[in-house]
């Protein structure tokens, strides 16, 4: 079974529909990458995964449970974080805050996962106690996602990681999603950046204009000419 | 067909929030009386881009000019009266007011927007009403929302409200007009409509149209040249099938060769 | 009771409910077409109040006024020197112009940031125009108040015929702001003001003006606060620093555009009316009901279930009522998007 | 000292006593603001209603207990005052929470403007400072009290010995909302939504819940604040809270909304300004002085003197 399984997902803002049936699914220990045109409704998913955005019609299955109509705060318990794509740290709380914010919902003691974290991103260390508004976007980024880490998700749901990064940075932020997907964590992204992203993903999916267009292993949707015609048209 | 001077004009823009930069050094020129598309990844900073042209925003570093004239760091009702007018990617209509009013807000230097006027020349404010009217009813008429004039424009649905952001830049009769994303949410009938729509105010009006589009092929039948963003620079430039085949724009989207070819 | 008495009364409550009338059209220029949240009215009240008192009092008996030692002789040689109450149409000028001045100078400082200054701001206007009029006992005497305030006419017509005079004048300042606010809200002036209201991005980037047209609405609607005070002022004849407590010089006038419509004009007069109708009926009610705390307490009430059921007032707004649907959730879109 | 030799110590000693009453409310005010994007115009009337409440303890309640007094040690009021603080501080809290429940929860849900839950606290203020009279009249009323003496210190400083209360109440307080919002859970995810309130309840954070600890606090903070008002006051009016608004607003705003520890910085500065004043102008125009330093503040640095540049 399925970890995570979205089947059918009409989603949208007040009268405009964004979604018009979307299905997914992400496998235990997988990286899946959805990649597409601006627009075609990426994000949107992941907020109607999350419980961000209400979830219409269609089933969103986390672990067999049905989660599509749980609140942000409710599927955050079951195990399943999100990192969204900006405004994504807590600006006037320091680092080390940022992370405790991470593990709010935890109720064992978690300060070795902090420790493991800043294993995991020296850069934080060092400026534990900074305010997290001053630090450069690559490592917000990296804040982001430790925050998210904190938890021990089953599955790392990550808005466009690489959005507005340098070219340098995008490389180091994929480095540490593929280690952790390697400590056993199973990520569903949304990419702009196809090519990096898709090359480390078991599978891939394409969407464009709300609806499901492609499904295949990360490689293969790599070599597709159909991809390029979907974001450039022609 | 094109005058030789550009209407747009961006010299060497930075833009930073913070620690982060949306646009980078970004020049490019629009030609006057084209329909130009602005294309890119999302992040790659267009709609920054437009914030700074339209005033919203000031830029870091570098310049804008429009018309001849420096225009950035004034504030939007200046940018307006200089013939700049922008529309927004989310609608942002005046929902208690009726779509004509919506309308009729638009001209500029209406008699009847002094306080004064409204008492001592009423006579002249509502000659000058019925004029507007006329036109903003003919502007209705032209996108397909004349029987919607006396309605809320809250009420309106979201295609219509596009089709209303669209009116209004043909009610204020600019020289130029920046369309964030007009396609997006709205039907394939309405899109064609728009197309059209777009296509007539620029030959028939002299508007030059800068626009901000995802749905390429919108994007691919009617922008020409077509100008693509990423990373907050212009990267490439050209006619609309001569980007579709660069491969440097198909690289923008779906993540470059960073580290070398794939 | 007689019928004359009756009819005393009731002149006397049409010239209040008028006057407050006034109020409630200039609150509706700030809030019902432009959105402004003024709370301090009571600050233009007692500034147009104090400004027409002064400027037509005669000069003060030193018996009475101990320290009162503002000029205010101006218009004694002779109330209808120039054939007819020119000072009182002076002094009513003088209010508006005082006002809309103290408008412009604490506008143009908040009015171009957060919406939420200007409130406070108001707040404090009316704390300091009281606090001057208190203290300042030089000008107006301070706690004691000013009383012999002039009437309209001066002595030409019998006290006791007083208010049917009054009633005239108030009623005919009443509709010639009326036709004013209603051309200047139907204008496209009013049309930039409601747009504001709506969406102050858009409306500049329709290219207006966004906070010049914001200190033209609150100087406007200051102004006619101003008028308002200067006719309340030479009706009750008597004016002290605890005339204008926030109670019946702010919030009733709330009440009464809130009851009446924001946005409405006639709903302003309309409401003006109704509420002041039963703040002084209830005058008449037995036990609890009568108390003045106990109204207080039914205004309050009245505001926030007008808030929770019909935010924009009974009436509604003058063109069309038109059922709300409901918003989406605040707050629960996330940041980010495609 | 030798620094500024023409401002009188005590009225700079007065100043503070005064501004930590005010920075007991202004760091309500500015958590209300921050969290829940509200300029609470009734927090000024949650003030007086706690103050009445712990009125009718020590004059209503505890008399029947056959607990009374007054002149407890150096202060003019007497141990039933003690007991009433916090009895109010809990009775305005459960207040606050109620009338969110009951108003601005609903308001919110809707998406109602800023504009229209500011209209609606201005009509709850409007409602408490009614009952407020309904109940216990308009007239002036005070705690069970003796005179005391002041405390002579050096450098011709005298203060009230209450005012030496308020000032370590006020201190206990700010120091307690100190390691609530830096070290407890509660505190942080408080800091968390007015930072960002999507991310926090993507984070897992109850925003409900912070809601309510947010009016609790503020509510708490609110009723002692009013007692102690009344204690250094000498007197309880029902118009005190609303007249109080100003110097809050004033210490919000100058401390960047949104921000307690500005706000406590900020209510020193316009308490001792305010107090300062008074060696120059009419004590009467203490309140116009706080909105004199408002206006400067907008005019200079409209984010508050500590607020963010951003």
């Amino acid at each position: 079974m399925a970890l995570l399984e979205a089947s059918n997902v009409v989603a949208g803002y007040g009268e405009t529909e964004i979604l018009h049936g979307v299905s997914i699914s992400v496998n235990k220990g997988e990286i899946v990458t959805i990649i597409g045109p601006n627009g075609c409704g990426k994000s949107t998913l992941m907020k109607a995964i999350v419980g961000l955005v209400r979830v219409r019609t269609g089933a969103v299955r986390f672990r067999g449970v049905d989660i599509s109509r749980l609140e942000p705060e409710q599927t955050v318990r079951s195990g399943l974080c999100y990192v969204p794509q900006s405004d994504n740290i807590f600006p006037s709380m320091t680092i080390r805050e940022n992370l405790e914010m991470g593990a709010f919902v935890r109720r064992d003691d978690f300060r070795h996962r902090i420790d493991e974290m800043f294993e995991l991103f020296p850069d934080l260390k060092r400026s534990a106690r900074m305010k997290a508004g001053r630090l450069s976007g690559g490592q917000r980024q990296m804040l982001a996602i430790a925050r998210a880490l904190m938890l021990d998700p089953v599955l790392l749901l990550l808005d466009e990681p690489s959005a507005g990064l340098a070219p340098g940075l995008i490389h180091t932020v994929f480095e540490r999603i593929r280690g952790i997907n390697e400590t056993g964590v199973s990520l569903l992204l949304v990419e702009q950046n196809a090519r990096e992203s898709l090359r480390m993903s078991d599978r891939g999916y394409v969407l464009s204009g709300g609806d499901n267009q492609i499904e295949d292993s990360g490689p293969a949707l790599l070599n597709n000419p159909e991809v390029g015609r979907l974001y450039l048209g022609g | 067909m094109t005058d030789s001077s550009p209407i747009l004009q961006v010299r060497n823009v930075t833009k930073d929030f913070g620690g982060v930069r949306a646009v980078d050094r970004c020049t490019l020129d629009v030609m006057p009386g084209t329909i130009t598309g602005l294309i890119g990844p999302n992040g790659a900073g267009k709609t920054t881009l437009f914030n700074l042209a339209a005033g919203d925003l000031s830029p870091t570093s570098g310049q804008i000019l429009f018309d001849g004239r420096v225009i950035s760091g004034l504030r939007p009702h200046q940018t307006f009266a200089r013939g700049l007018m922008r529309t927004f990617q989310i609608p942002r209509e005046l929902r208690r007011m009726t779509v004509l009013e919506n309308l009729m807000l638009v001209p500029a230097r209406q008699s009847g927007e002094r306080l004064w006027s409204t008492w001592l020349t009423p006579w002249k404010v509502a000659r000058q009403e019925r004029q507007i009217q006329a036109r903003a009813i003919d502007v209705l008429e032209l996108v397909n929302l004349a029987h919607l004039a006396n309605d809320l424009a809250g009420n309106l649905s979201g295609g219509q409200k596009k089709l209303l952001e669209l009116a209004r830049t043909l009610m204020a009769q600019p020289k130029m007009v920046l369309l964030d994303e007009p396609g997006a949410g709205i039907n394939r009938t309405l899109l064609r409509d728009l197309s059209a729509n777009i296509v007539r105010a620029s030959v028939e009006r002299d508007v030059t149209f800068f626009i901000i589009e995802h749905d390429m092929r919108f994007v691919m039948a009617m922008c020409d040249p077509v100008i693509v963003m990423a990373n907050g620079g212009v990267i490439a430039e050209g006619p609309p099938t001569t980007i579709q085949r660069d491969p440097r724009v198909l690289e923008a989207y779906l993540g470059g060769y960073v580290n070398g070819p794939a | 009771m007689d019928i004359g008495g009756v009819i005393d009364y009731l002149v006397g409550f049409a010239i209040m409910a008028m006057i407050y009338a006034i109020f409630t059209l200039g609150l509706n220029v700030h809030w019902g077409f432009t959105g402004l949240f003024n709370i301090g009215i009571a600050g233009f009240f007692a500034l147009g109040a104090y400004t027409a008192a002064l400027l037509t009092s005669p000069p003060p008996d030193p018996e009475q006024f101990e320290d009162f030692v503002f000029g205010g002789n101006l218009a004694h040689h002779d109330v209808l020197a120039w054939g007819i109450d020119a000072w009182f149409f002076l002094g009513i000028a003088a209010a508006a112009a005082v006002c809309g001045l103290v408008a412009l100078i604490i506008g143009s400082i908040t009015l171009r940031l957060n919406d939420d200054y200007l409130s406070i701001a108001t707040l404090g206007i009316a704390e300091s125009v009281r606090l001057f009029f208190l203290n300042e006992k030089w000008a107006a005497n301070g706690s004691k108040g000013l009383y012999r305030i002039p009437k309209f006419l001066g002595d030409l017509i019998p006290a006791e015929n007083y208010d049917y005079l009054y009633i005239v004048v108030v009623l005919i300042v009443l509709l010639i702001l009326f036709v004013a606010v209603q051309r200047a809200a139907r204008s496209p002036w009013g049309r930039v003001l409601r747009a504001i209201r709506e969406d102050e991005v858009t409306t500049a980037a329709s290219g207006k003006n966004v906070s010049h047209f914001k200190l033209q609405s609150f100087v406007f609607g200051a102004m006619i606060m101003g008028v308002g005070g200067a006719l309340f002022a030479h009706h009750v004849r008597f004016l002290s620093p605890l005339t204008f407590d926030p109670l019946l010089a702010t919030f009733v006038i709330w009440a009464m555009l809130m009851v009446g419509g924001s946005g409405n004009n006639v709903g302003a007069v309309l409401g003006a009316f109704v509420v002041w109708g039963v703040w002084a009926g209830t005058q008449f009610l037995p036990g609890v009901f009568s108390d003045p705390s106990f109204r207080l307490l039914m205004i309050g009430v009245l505001i926030v279930t007008i808030m929770l059921l019909r935010p924009g007032g009974l009436l509604g707004e003058w063109r069309r009522i038109v059922a709300r649907r409901p918003a989406p959730a605040a707050g629960r879109d996330a940041t980010g998007s495609d | 000292m030798g620094f500024l030799p023409f401002v009188k110590l005590g009225l700079v000693a007065n100043g503070i006593i005064f501004g930590s009453v005010i920075a007991l409310g202004a760091i309500g005010l500015t958590l209300v603001y921050g969290i829940l994007k509200l300029g609470n115009f009734a927090h000024g009337d949650y003030m007086a209603f706690g103050a009445y409440v712990a009125f009718f303890i020590v004059d209503g309640l505890l008399p029947r207990a056959g607990i009374e007094g007054a002149g407890l040690g150096p202060f003019t009021f007497g141990f039933p005052v003690l007991i009433a603080l916090p009895l109010s501080a809990i009775v305005v809290a459960l207040g606050a929470i109620a009338l969110d429940l009951l108003i601005y929860r609903r308001l919110r849900q809707r998406g109602a403007s800023t504009a229209i839950l500011m209209m609606a606290s201005l009509g709850v203020a409007i409602a408490i400072r009614g009952l407020v009279q309904l109940i216990w009249t308009g007239d002036t009323q005070h705690y069970p009290r003796e005179s005391r003496q002041v405390y002579h210190l050096p450098m011709d400083v005298r203060i009230p010995p209450d005012g030496l209360f308020v000032a370590i109440v006020a201190v206990i307080l700010v120091a307690g909302v100190y390691v609530l919002l830096t070290y407890t859970k509660i505190g942080k995810a408080m800091r968390a939504t007015s930072d960002n309130p999507s991310l926090a309840l993507v984070t897992g954070i109850n925003t409900k819940h912070v809601v309510w600890w947010t009016w609790g606090i503020g509510g708490a903070l609110a009723a002692i604040a009013g007692v102690l008002l009344a204690v250094v006051q000498a007197q309880l009016l029902p118009i005190m809270g609303w007249k109080f608004l100003i110097p809050l607003f004033a210490a919000v705003i100058l401390g960047g909304i949104g921000n307690p520890y500005g706000a406590l910085i900020g209510a020193l500065v316009v308490g001792v300004s305010m107090e300062v004043s008074t060696q120059w102008i009419n004590p009467s125009y203490k309140p116009a002085v706080a909105f004199a330093i408002m206006i400067g503040v907008l005019l200079a640095r409209p984010r508050g003197i500590f607020g963010d540049s951003q």
